[in-house]
């Protein structure tokens, strides 16, 4: 039976997505900004210290919820103002970005290793590890993290690694899922077959056959875990179980103004802007990444 | 069908005794756990008389044994903060957060399920990009920050709506969206895309060759075949609906389970704390039988084989 | 005679059906059930029948890449199956390559074409990078490819120079014996008496033996010089093409053989009677009592239903399973 | 001679992609009478089907459009009609039959219902058990054993061959007057695919059906089709009665399609290959688009498209060294 190539002219419609010329350019600009997002939030991670113009934690009792600069009664030293305890929120946005990225950094390495790692061996051998790995899988994938994480907070107290194991405790399962599911498809495919029959080794399969071709979901699972886990690291800080006091984060930050909406209520908005608009570009790159890669992966 | 049930019950069974252990291993890994509790103005007689009451002065096994025992009373132990039973706290909190969170799911999943297939089937128009551009933004922005937001705008400048507590049904509406803010840009998207991999199949092909109204076709033949890839991430959103209720309470002061937890963390109410987690936990276990049962009833290979 | 390559004794594989969330096993497929024949050196054996007749359950277990349940599988004078992995990788694996149907997914999609070909050299072989290189030219020139092909991926190719790809691959470590499963049935017409003619060329070039499994007939006649039908994990006839093709003494060959004869055009072939099968194909899962072609055979007796017929031999190696026919 | 159901006139239809127009078909006519079938071979990406799909307007959106030509069933002429009235068409008056039985069928309803829904849409039937009635007769015109029991069976409880026969219970349970059938048979194993096959021509002796009939399989059409057309490249090159086809070819590409598919009943030394590859859709060669595969290609051949002419009873060349 050959190929069914019924109607040949729609499957490359599809492939192409029918785009009009107009939309093509848009796509294109549509990844420009936000890798120049994200390109700046590194940066300014890594030379927070030069930038921010304060020392973020430094109270200064006598310059308390001063407006941004561009608003009336605004200092041009505060840009974006201070908080209530006249610490300035410009230095703080900055060091909070710091501290978002690089929790969600190390939670992303740690989650997107073992998951692989269990997705692959589940996928790859199959049978009752695979029926095991796949229950437990299930069970954290349907678990809230929240409360896991206010567990974690009691048991092991606050502290910036309590928010990492609170994010990578049951964030590996998204990963073990697909790239079981990937590694699956892989083992029964004809070139692993094809790989088998000239006697090639299971270690040489894994390496040369199965991993390279798991390698684009990974990327794009990677790519939007990067929001997904700032999500995550901003509500604990927010409710106060995330990274404690003082140390700026921009969850943390958003809780400090919820007090003082009336009268300082830029105080919440501006990290709620920051998360919005890092994460919207990690989530754009990995969107984008995904159709270049591997437009299966739609449903993600 | 119903021996599937049987046993899919007996291993939710199983795996809530290991979230027992986990939860109460947890507690105890830091050392010793009264250090926790202690808080600064506690004289070294409570802190004892705690220590007593929570009966950790006994081997673990035998704490383990005492816990399950006390759970199979229906006991959950007594807050060691407002010195009342678990249980009855929980008796208060629980109908306020099902008060929010019963509406907020209905209203999403209906809201998810109607823009996504309008999504779906009138592809790359206007409504298409407008649904996505949604979806994109409500991933991206922080659901807490949206709450504060809305009530920034809504209650202090517009004056619409009332906020903290819940005492009128006004005070349901900024609440419930937040909550509804949470669930549909995952749901909505999941939706659109399961939605156009059933249109592109054979069956929906022959369906319109049969000469079948398009409303028929996308209601009738294509929705219920769409319906079973969401149905798989249903319980992982249910956990994100859980993780959402715990930061609407707290922002509206709404007093419900999320509240509960927040204060019995902050105030180092340890039974308070394991109880809950133990109580969601059997919600999550019941959602996903919930889930794998409507899979039988939508799938009928499904049914066939549990048989 | 010709020498006999490879001899396969009564293979028999059964999979274990399991149901329900405790994977009890509540069944089993008899996928193959005492499976006899021999392939001579430089001859093409075909392996024909429908689909769970258990023709590539068979070139699974030639190939190893499942065990069989029980039988034995003999090259040149030694069971594979009792070889251990190590003496199997250096005797054995070498010398038996295989091509598949869909040439879409049996080449890695993110290998170039160079690695693809060069693969069983690099595995099995310790020649120095130059020597790859040089065989691999060489193979891709032998199959009616560029040189240059061999730096391109494979979604560059077309389904027939794809399977090119995955003949010059298997003849790298020069086989004696290369098993093809559906070879052309993914092609369209007029490229597949391309590769068809490829193999046999290769065949005569380098005393190559095949193991053809095809469904479709007259693909089979063109290249075999032995064929066996398979029904339901038994072979019911067995013989030289010629013998099979001008004289098909089991009913199930002739309906075959009629439901084939379609795509012969009706103006060229004797004005027969189709010979149209009623009843549904029985499942693996639970076979037809006695003979398992009774229930649509057309010149079944009641006798048919009880016992269960042996291969016997009618003639120059044309041997049937049918106790008419005796 | 039977009255004309179906005449299809210099039909074009293209698929507007990012990369330029796909012209998959491009001037296509022929006619089928009432109980005739007329089949279309050809290789794939030949545009055969988008044909298929063209006459029943059903091309994918929004790329899919005809950009020429008429469709004339029976006096009406299909393309002008609106979306509502196509619709009223569909099921009734003409109906279809795709290639895969795996897929065809809605998983998660009965074969009753899928079959019933044909029914009371097409039929005005007033009474419930009427319209199971009908249903029943679809089932028993395809011979489907115990149809009432099947009525009640999910897609996924028969096999392919049963599936294929529930598919074409469904096209025919509203008597349409035009089945077009997309290789229907290309999934089924031999045995079962001569039972379809048999079946079908048996459902047109009792119902005088028009057939156009798809397929890549030079042997099912010669055993099902009365006349044929051979496609290549968005074009009919030749059409002729079946059997004059196979006995007097005259297009180059019939002839080395035919000699390229080996024959059962005499064992060939040497299978005729045809070289090269069918042209991308894109870019179509100027002249005639066989040219550059042609062995007997002349100038004339790579400058100029040749012109259709009539060279016997019904047999029709496009070749200039056929004129």
């Amino acid at each position: 039976m050959p190929e069914p190539n019924t109607n040949v002219g729609a499957m490359t419609v599809r492939k192409a997505g029918g785009l009009s010329r107009g939309v093509r350019v848009l796509r294109n600009l549509g990844i420009i900004i936000p890798l120049v997002v994200i390109t700046l939030l590194v940066l300014t991670a890594i030379f927070a210290p030069l930038l921010a113009p304060h020392n973020p934690t430094e109270n200064n009792m006598l310059a308390r919820r001063l407006p941004p600069a561009f608003m009336t009664g605004g200092s041009a030293d505060h840009l974006l103002g201070t908080d209530k305890l006249g610490r300035d929120n410009l230095s703080r946005l900055i060091y909070g970005g710091r501290v978002s990225l690089s929790v969600s950094l190390l939670a992303i390495a740690i989650t997107a290793s073992i998951g692989t790692f269990l997705g692959i061996t589940a996928g790859y051998l199959g049978g009752r590890i695979d029926g095991f790995i796949m229950r437990v899988t299930d069970m954290a994938l349907s678990f809230p993290a929240l409360l896991l994480a206010m567990l974690l907070q009691i048991g092991i107290g606050p502290g910036f690694f309590t928010v990492v194991v609170a994010l990578s405790i049951l964030g590996w399962a998204g990963y073990a899922r697909l790239i079981r599911g990937e590694a699956l498809k892989l083992r029964n495919s004809d070139f692993v077959a094809q790989a088998r029959i000239i006697g090639a080794s299971p270690l040489r399969i894994m390496f040369r056959h199965i991993f390279p071709n798991v390698i684009n979901s990974l990327l794009v699972i990677m790519t939007l875990q990067v929001g997904m886990m700032i999500l995550m690291e901003s509500a604990l800080s927010y409710l106060g179980i995330g990274i404690p006091a003082p140390t700026p984060s921009w969850g943390s930050m958003v809780a400090d103004g919820r007090g003082d909406l009336d009268s300082a209520w830029w105080i919440s908005l501006f990290p709620g802007i920051a998360i919005g608009l890092v994460v919207l570009s990690g989530n754009f790159v990995g969107d984008w990444l995904r159709d270049k890669l591997d437009p299966r992966l739609r449903q993600l | 069908m119903a021996r599937f049930v049987l046993i899919r019950v007996l291993q939710s069974i199983i795996a809530l005794i290991g979230i027992m252990v986990l939860v109460f291993l947890l507690l105890r890994v830091s050392g010793d756990p009264v250090t926790l509790i202690r808080s600064p103005n506690m004289s070294e007689e409570q802190v004892q008389a705690i220590y007593h009451q929570m009966g950790l002065d006994k081997p673990l096994p035998q704490q383990f044994w005492l816990y399950l025992s006390e759970l199979a009373r229906g006991d959950l132990g007594t807050s060691l903060v407002k010195q009342r039973p678990v249980s009855e706290m929980i008796g208060d909190a629980l109908p306020n957060t099902l008060k929010l969170g019963i509406p907020s799911f209905i209203i999403g999943m209906s809201l998810a399920f109607l823009l996504g297939m309008l999504a779906a089937t009138r592809r790359d128009s206007i409504w298409d990009q407008g649904i996505k551009f949604l979806a994109v933004l409500g991933q991206a922005l922080p659901g807490f920050w949206v709450a504060i937001m809305a009530i920034l705008i809504f209650y202090q400048n517009l004056r619409w709506f009332p906020v903290g507590g819940m005492s009128t049904p006004a005070h349901y509406v900024l609440p419930v969206a937040t909550m509804v803010f949470f669930m549909l840009p995952g749901m909505m998207r999941l939706v659109r895309s399961s939605m156009l991999d059933v249109l592109d199949t054979e069956y929906i092909k022959l369906a319109r060759i049969k000469g079948l109204p398009e409303r028929t076709v996308i209601w009738k033949h294509a929705l219920r075949n769409a319906l079973i890839s969401p149905l798989t991430i249903l319980g992982m959103l249910f956990a994100g609906i859980i993780s959402g209720a715990v930061i609407t309470e707290q922002i509206f002061n709404w007093p419900g389970m999320g509240r509960l937890a927040i204060e019995a963390v902050f105030g180092r109410d340890f039974p308070v704390v394991q109880a809950i987690v133990l109580i969601v936990a059997v919600m999550v276990m019941a959602m996903n039988l919930l889930v794998d049962i409507a899979y039988a009833y939508i799938d009928p290979q499904i049914r066939y084989q549990r048989s | 005679m010709a020498e006999v390559l490879l001899e396969a004794r009564r293979l028999t594989k059964h999979y274990p059906v399991t149901a329900g969330l405790l994977q009890r096993t509540v069944g089993t497929v008899r996928a193959l059930d005492g499976v006899t024949f021999t392939i001579d050196r430089g001859k093409t054996l075909s392996l024909v029948g429908e689909s769970g007749a258990g023709k590539t359950t068979v070139a699974k277990m030639v190939l190893l890449l499942e065990r069989p349940t029980s039988g034995s599988v003999i090259f040149e004078g030694t069971d594979i199956c009792q070889l251990s992995p190590s003496r199997l990788k250096t005797e054995y694996r070498p010398r038996v390559q295989a091509v598949q149907q869909n040439p879409w997914s049996s080449m890695n999609p993110r290998m170039r074409v160079r690695d693809i070909v060069a693969e069983p050299l690099v595995v099995n072989t310790h020649r120095s990078p130059d020597e790859v290189r040089a065989t691999v030219q060489h193979m891709l020139t032998q199959v009616g490819l560029m040189p240059d092909h061999a730096d391109r991926y494979p979604h560059e190719f077309s389904g027939g120079q794809r399977q090119r790809i995955a003949v010059a691959r298997a003849l790298a470590l020069n086989p004696s014996l290369v098993v093809l499963d559906e070879p052309v049935s993914a092609l369209d017409v007029s490229i597949r008496a391309q590769i068809m003619n490829l193999l046999k060329d290769l065949q005569e070039q380098h005393n190559l033996s095949y193991l053809v499994i095809a469904h479709n007939l007259a693909t089979v006649r063109y290249v075999s010089h032995w064929v066996a039908i398979m029904h339901l994990g038994q072979i019911v006839e067995y013989g030289p093409a010629e013998a099979i093709f001008e004289n098909p003494v089991h009913p199930y060959t002739q309906a075959l053989i009629s439901a084939s004869v379609l795509s012969a055009p009706e103006g060229a072939g004797p004005e027969t009677k189709p010979i149209i099968l009623t009843g549904e194909m029985p499942s693996p899962l639970n076979p037809p009592s006695g003979c398992r072609f009774h229930t649509r055979c057309f010149k079944a007796i009641p006798e048919c239903s009880t016992t269960e017929p042996e291969l016997k031999d009618i003639g120059e190696g044309h041997q049937v399973a049918c106790i008419l026919a005796y | 001679m039977s009255k004309t159901v179906l005449e299809v006139k210099d039909l074009r239809t293209s698929f507007f992609t990012r990369r330029g127009e796909v012209k998959a078909v491009d001037g296509v006519s022929f006619y089928v009478r009432e109980g005739e079938t007329f089949g279309i071979v050809g290789e794939s990406g030949c545009g055969k089907s988008v044909t298929g799909l063209s006459i029943l307007r059903l091309l994918p959106e929004p790329a899919g459009k005809i950009v020429g030509g008429k469709i004339i069933l029976e006096g009406t002429d299909l393309l002008q009609l609106s979306k509502a009235q196509m619709r009223g068409f569909r099921g009734r008056k003409i109906s279809m039959i795709l290639q895969d039985p795996m897929t065809s069928l809605n998983p998660v309803y009965t074969v009753g219902d899928q079959i019933a829904e044909s029914v009371r849409l097409h039929q005005k039937l007033p009474a419930a058990d009427m319209v199971r009635d009908e249903v029943i007769s679809a089932l028993r015109l395809l011979k489907i054993p115990a149809p009432e029991r099947r009525l009640h069976d999910y897609p996924f409880q028969l096999s392919g061959g049963m599936r294929q026969r529930v598919v074409g219970a469904i096209a025919m349970s509203c008597h349409p007057r035009l089945l077009i059938a997309d290789e229907p048979t290309t999934a089924l194993d031999a045995t079962i695919q001569a039972q379809y096959i048999a079946l079908f021509k048996d459902v047109q002796k009792t119902t005088n059906v028009a057939i156009i009939f798809i397929t890549h399989d030079f042997g099912v059409i010669a055993q099902m089709c009365h006349r044929v057309g051979v496609m290549y490249a968005g074009k009919f090159v030749e059409k002729a009665a079946t059997r004059e086809l196979f006995d007097a070819p005259r297009h180059p590409y019939t002839i080395a399609l035919i000699n390229s598919v080996p024959r059962l009943d005499r064992k060939d030394e040497r299978l005729f290959s045809i070289e090269g590859q069918p042209p991308s859709m894109m870019d179509l060669p100027p002249g005639c688009r066989f040219a550059p595969r042609c062995s007997s290609a002349q100038d004339i051949c790579v400058q100029q498209e040749p012109p259709e002419v009539k060279v016997g009873e019904e047999h029709f060349v496009s070749c200039w060294r056929a004129s």
